[in-house]
């Protein structure tokens, strides 16, 4: 599974992109975040507050429930600010 | 009808008119463009010099999203053309970063589509904001609550 | 905080850029275009071909209603500039007749101010639209009950 | 006192704008409508239906009630209809 971070939250885990394999029991995001938080302190640091933070999976916004199935591609990044 | 995430810059004439290249019933045309400004708006009320701030993205689901916004505001409003176009990347101040534009025969269409467009977009496209200040630090721009009640008032 | 009652077109990249130009705190443009349809809407809810229009308006009262209405939404929101172009005389099918633009730190100040002059302009300036169609008649637009009810939510 | 008619109005009295003198007891836009109409069968006709005309007075908008006092210029015209 391809994990993204965008934002502060790339430089915090200090990667954009990495391939992980969850383990099984890892079947929400919310359990993902928690697998995540224990790969680094960075990882930590970066999902410690997951009201700040969005989620999408396979390029659609999810919340914490979602269940992540056969996802290939799992995006973590801040609320978004474009535009003007 | 049209969305366009690019680096380079754009010609909003030449956007526009090819946008209603033809189509005689046009009769309204409605635009937006945000551009860099050299204050940011600080938390405390305060404000600080901006020289210049990158754009960073999430490739193609950004395009995605952009076109669902899109195709949304051609289900709600009578357009016979829209444009999006989203800037990426390093911008100086006073560059522009997007622009929104409908063309509809009657204005309230073109005016609410355009307005609709660009707060849909600030909560929905996939876009960050890191601005440069003179002392060389980079800060994330952090997200209004304003924007998301902005949308808000459109579901 | 510029009103502009001509003949001649305008090139609105140029405009919006003389607009803007030296201003880095305008975060957000807002512009609407007026074009001449070649279709216009009957009473009856049948259209009818057009193949130009004159636009006839009251010199002097014109600039005075819009240099007005160009206050009032200076006094309105908060605005870094404005600019009202309208163009009078004959005009073919696709031709910019109008032309509204408001400028501000934030969108939505922008976007609302354009909505608001070209709402206002709509039922304040005085300005009549004399249609051509192709059997050679005239026929003076009559007045929209839409348009007097769009400036009305304003008041 | 100058008399000015756009679009509509200027096709049925036949002239764009035109020098008068009315009557002492011209007091308001009313009265100044009624001896208009006085004026020609074309005059007549075009301020036949004041629903459909807007008056204004020194380039101010006014109601029929108005006292025009020492205004000097006066225009009819139908409800406007510039903008797109």
């Amino acid at each position: 599974m391809k994990i993204l971070y965008f934002a502060w939250l790339r430089n915090k885990v200090g990667c954009a992109e990495e391939e992980l394999t969850p383990p099984a029991d890892v079947a929400t995001v919310a359990d993902l975040v928690a697998w995540l938080a224990t790969q680094s302190s960075g990882h930590a640091d970066a999902l410690a507050d997951m009201q700040v933070v969005r989620c999408a999976v396979d390029q659609e916004y999810v919340g914490l429930e979602h269940v992540i199935g056969a996802a290939r591609e799992v995006a973590f990044f801040p609320p978004v600010t474009g535009g003007d | 009808m049209s969305v366009k995430v690019q680096a380079d810059d754009f010609d909003l004439a030449a956007e526009l008119a090819a946008m209603r290249a033809g189509n005689h019933n046009i009769g309204a045309v409605a635009s937006f463009v945000g551009l860099v400004r050299d204050m940011a708006d600080l938390g405390d009320g305060g404000r600080d010099q901006v020289t210049a701030m990158t754009l960073e993205h999430y490739p193609g689901m950004t395009e995605k999203m952009l076109a669902r916004i899109d195709a949304e505001a051609q289900a709600r409003w009578p357009l016979e053309a829209s444009l999006i176009i989203h800037r990426h990347g390093r911008l100086q101040a006073g560059e522009q970063i997007v622009l929104v534009a409908c063309a509809s025969p009657h204005r309230t269409a073109a005016l609410e589509a355009c307005h609709f467009l660009i707060d849909w977009l600030k909560t929905e496209a996939p876009f960050w904001k890191l601005e440069q200040t003179p002392d060389g630090d980079g800060h994330w721009v952090a997200a209004r609550d304003s924007d998301t009640a902005a949308t808000e008032k459109w579901r």
